[in-house]
């Protein structure tokens, strides 16, 4: 038997189980648990953890590398005007097809003297202000919003939370959500919760084949859920984080080819892999009236979520 | 039994559902260390009458602290949670929920509900921290759009009441993907003027600070509220620093500018009156 | 011959050497500053110096005095969400007049133990984006707003230029040009150059009458021109900076009176006083079709200025 | 002569004007202390050609240095400044607006121009800090409110480049006023969709700084710039802090997120070029 239909098959039993509890109310949890957990190491040969792997992979390309692939033109602009520049995220102006486009993105380094500016892709507040400040800038303009995601997450520190990290990503989320030139979001790496989220709101989300976008990082699952970072591997597997996952889920709207091996093996083809999706996106949102852009994005978002008892209402969209 | 202590003492937060420490009249409050008449709490609004420390408070309390008298009436939508990644760690998110609702009586962690505060007509949502952490998984994110769109509706104020430790880990990227989407709703209360008040009390972290509860027109924190984005534990692996002891309570986000004011819990309710006072509101029905 | 005369004479005769200089060609500095110096210490009778003391006077009522005697009511709000809540200015919903309005103002301390946070009203930049954020939720909800001015100048640190506080006033005249509401702006106490500026851009500018407004602090402008601070009762002068003054220069509205001896002597006299003026004004601009302020806000300060050569032009109003 | 150090020495400034000191056809070099052909300097776009310094330069040679060749045509308007409060210090600022007037041959201290960079049409401002510091009074005010009325009319994008020592007091409440002017003026820029760019050099500060020049969609520094709002010595009088020694430079302006970018004089021009690539430009007429 191939291990996915053994899979299939298990998670088939785990379905009726689970039915089996809700309907009867009778509580199987300790067999449920059991047979899911036997399912997740089988799953992994899947490959939700080695995308994991791939995703981090310390010569996978940074935004900066695509965008020197990608772009014919790219012009950094910097700081938040309130204090700081944040290395962790870049944001600029940028000939993409033959327009200008504002781009931004978590910026990881490549080495440790580079990450004492880039932080890993963590960025803090400044970061978010930032790209807010310069998107906004974009829309002035009319230029499309590019927004490339590579980040474990928001920068954890004492400094982040004395200036409002949370405040910083929850007002650029609300300014993507109110800007009216099309944005296309791609995850091209990691996509770590918040801090990936908080350029992550688009008209359409990509995702790189080998990227993951998750809630939490799958150490810090295992760690909350097991008490054992080690445990990463399935947590990540039950977190349902890979491109796929997303895609079957109904959360992204493409998933980006990567070469065998992974970006990392051919940056220039898998540039031009995610140049070509970014640029079929732009050309069809291209097409929309922007005025009518903010209120469908905001309907999209509002639409998400799976619950039991009633489904998502569909919103009239609104204006701007 | 989870407690924490703040920089000033008898803020602490206990849950006050305990059961079988010291029986079910009396509970050993954390603050002072007395027993105290469990019922006698409760009246209080969930504050220790010798010491003053506060006690989690479920929805259902939270909200009689508030509102006008029987002038509630809940109008959450009949949704429980779903589990759409088919979740399990060393249980199944399935089993997790339906212990919640057995504990707490209710189907999911959000209570949304049409009420008068002094005599003034708003939508509240209030989270219930016991539900699995208060998290937000997609029936908060649908809770939380039903509520502001009937506010948004009906032009009256929402308040938004969070105890809540951030996302819904087990509903994955879902969980995540409500902190955009009560953004989302939120635009549309801008949109018409309507007033959105966000009241943050402890805890309100996360993906929850990092979106609806950060939103607020005007924010208040309660006293003794811990409001961040990242756990202690998190900042101090990642970057070694040393977390100074006021770090994270409410009063520290109010020197930060991140809360217009930190208001003791007594006095909550009117303080809210009072900020209705000057907001425009119609009085209708 | 009472002073008076004397001054008007003796201005005459500046005059016809300031244009004998212009036209003739011939440089008649030197005489004209000697005379000019006469004037200006025989003006000071007039009591420019005199006024900027009353207006510094330490028991002067402050902003949060004149809240409490004129407003029925008044809630603080706090906070920039950037990092800071900064006490030298405080801002909020006030109910005036039966109606809610928001109030933004400088706010000295009394004692050292207050200008601990207040900086004797010199507000930094984190001040300077709280005024911005709350006046931009008053406009949110149309209620009108009022700024009280009461500042030496913006506070001169090293942690208010690190978070940019040029920029920050900036913002925050650019914000209140684009504001629909109506917005009045009283100079209370001192105004003392970009740091009253700041929050000071209103559809209406009044003065109280023992209140300053002025580009420099008098010992500064001393200072740079003379190399001596101690003549700074020369530099006020010579500044005319006194709220008639800058009713005869057509940069204010209105001179709202004071009781005899100043405002400290009679508080509740001059918080009446004030609060009448800040009605009528109110009214008048509630009135208006909000749409059309900022236009008319912006075309009142672009025909701001006396050029030799070319009067400035009025600008055509444009919407919001 | 003034001269300010910066973290790299190479980026003094000096004047190139002074005459009299080592005769006309010779100049000290701050920056060296050598004697260096003084039109050398100044082909070499007031760069010491020997170690680097930057002189001053004027508006004319601003101008030169940044747009294409007999592209600038000036259309400032013909004002000059008042004396609106008969204002008198150690000498009548009448009789220095005359000195200004014949050491710099200029009317005033701004001068707007129509020119093309790289080919684009662009409406370009320059202050002049001989004249009086280039400090703002009503006539800088009516020149930019000008010429960024004419960019909006034009559709060109606004290029200001501001050598200021920040308000022109001896116009007392006017000069104050035309920080509200110029933003004013700007307004319809963002209104229109046309482009601000904004180019701080040495010295940018005061109340330019507080108003138009923190308003350009895009702002530069050029290298060795001073940029702050308040004097160093007004900070260290007031706080007694002690200034960091980076302090107020453009260095220090790009850590904190004031500026863009910092870029040398040498490439100040393909800078500007560069950036208008990727502006919406008409390329009318
Ligand atoms: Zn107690
Ligand atoms: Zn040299």
């Amino acid at each position: 038997m191939r291990i996915d239909e053994l899979i299939a098959e298990l998670q088939e039993k785990l379905a009726e189980l689970k039915r089996l509890t809700r309907d009867s109310g009778l509580d199987a949890s300790p067999q449920i648990a059991e047979l899911a957990e036997e399912v997740a190491r089988l799953s992994l040969g899947r490959g939700a953890w080695e995308q994991v792997q791939l995703a981090r992979h310390p010569s996978r390309p940074t935004t900066m590398d695509y965008l020197g692939l990608m772009m014919d033109d790219f012009y950094e602009l910097h700081g938040d005007r309130l204090g700081s520049d944040d290395g962790a995220i870049v944001a600029g102006l940028a000939k993409f097809a033959g327009r200008t486009v504002v781009v931004v993105g978590h910026q990881k380094g490549k080495n440790l003297v580079e990450n004492r500016i880039r932080r890993s892709g963590m960025a803090g507040p400044g970061g978010y202000r930032k790209a807010a400040r310069i998107m906004g800038l974009g829309e002035r303009y009319g230029f499309p919003i590019i927004a490339l995601i590579d980040t474990p997450g928001a920068y954890p520190g004492v400094k982040a939370e004395e200036h409002n990290i949370g405040g910083a990503i929850a007002d650029s989320i609300y300014t993507m959500l109110r800007l009216r030139t099309p944005i296309v979001a791609a995850v091209i790496g990691e996509g770590g919760s918040g801090g990936a989220l908080g350029i992550g709101v688009g008209d359409r989300l990509l995702m790189m084949e080998n990227a993951y976008y998750s809630v939490i990082s799958p150490e810090g699952c295992a760690a909350i859920l097991w008490g054992d970072r080690s445990r990463a591997r399935e947590a990540a597997a039950a977190l349902r984080l890979t491109a796929h996952d997303l895609l079957d889920l109904g959360v992204i709207d493409e998933v980006v080819q990567e070469p065998t091996g992974g970006a990392h093996t051919d940056p220039q083809e898998a540039a031009r892999s995610l140049g070509e999706a970014l640029r079929r996106h732009m050309d069809e949102l291209g097409g929309m009236v922007p005025g009518e852009l903010p209120g469908l994005r905001r309907s999209k978002f509002r639409g998400m979520g799976i619950c039991e008892g009633a489904m998502p209402v569909m919103h009239e969209q609104g204006g701007e | 039994m989870k407690i924490s202590w703040f920089r000033r003492q008898q803020y602490v937060q206990v849950k006050l559902e305990q059961k079988g420490e010291v029986g079910a009249l009396w509970v050993k409050c954390a603050g002072c260390g007395d027993l105290v008449f469990r019922e006698r709490i409760r009246e209080n609004h969930g504050i220790c009458p010798r010491c003053g420390a506060y006690f989690f408070l479920t929805a259902q309390e939270r909200i009689s602290l508030l509102v006008d008298e029987s002038s509630f009436q809940d109008v959450s939508k009949p949704i429980v949670a779903a589990d759409p990644l088919g979740f399990v760690d060393r249980r199944s998110y399935v089993g997790r929920l339906k212990e919640a609702q057995e504990k707490t009586g209710l189907r999911n962690e959000t209570v949304i509900g049409r009420a008068r505060l002094g005599g003034c007509p708003v939508i509240l949502a209030v989270t219930d921290f016991r539900f699995i952490g208060g998290s937000m998984g997609s029936v908060m994110g649908e809770q939380l759009d039903h509520g502001m769109g009937m506010a948004a509706r009906e032009l009256r104020p929402f308040i938004l009441v969070t105890s809540t430790g951030g996302a819904r880990m087990q509903e994955g990227i879902f969980s995540l993907m409500q902190m955009v989407k009560t953004a989302a709703a939120r635009r549309d209360l801008e949109r018409l003027g309507v007033p959105f008040v966000s009241v943050m009390t402890y805890p309100t972290t996360g993906g929850v600070l990092a979106s609806i509860a950060s939103l607020g027109d005007i924010t208040i924190a309660e006293k003794g509220a811990l409001i961040g984005f990242a756990g202690r534990r998190v900042i101090e692996q990642t970057t070694g620093e040393r977390l100074p002891p006021e770090f994270q309570t409410a009063e520290f986000a109010f020197e930060h500018g991140m809360v217009d004011r930190v208001v003791e819990r007594r006095k909550l309710r009117e303080e809210l009156i009072h900020i209705l006072e000057f907001l425009p509101v119609r009085q209708s029905q």
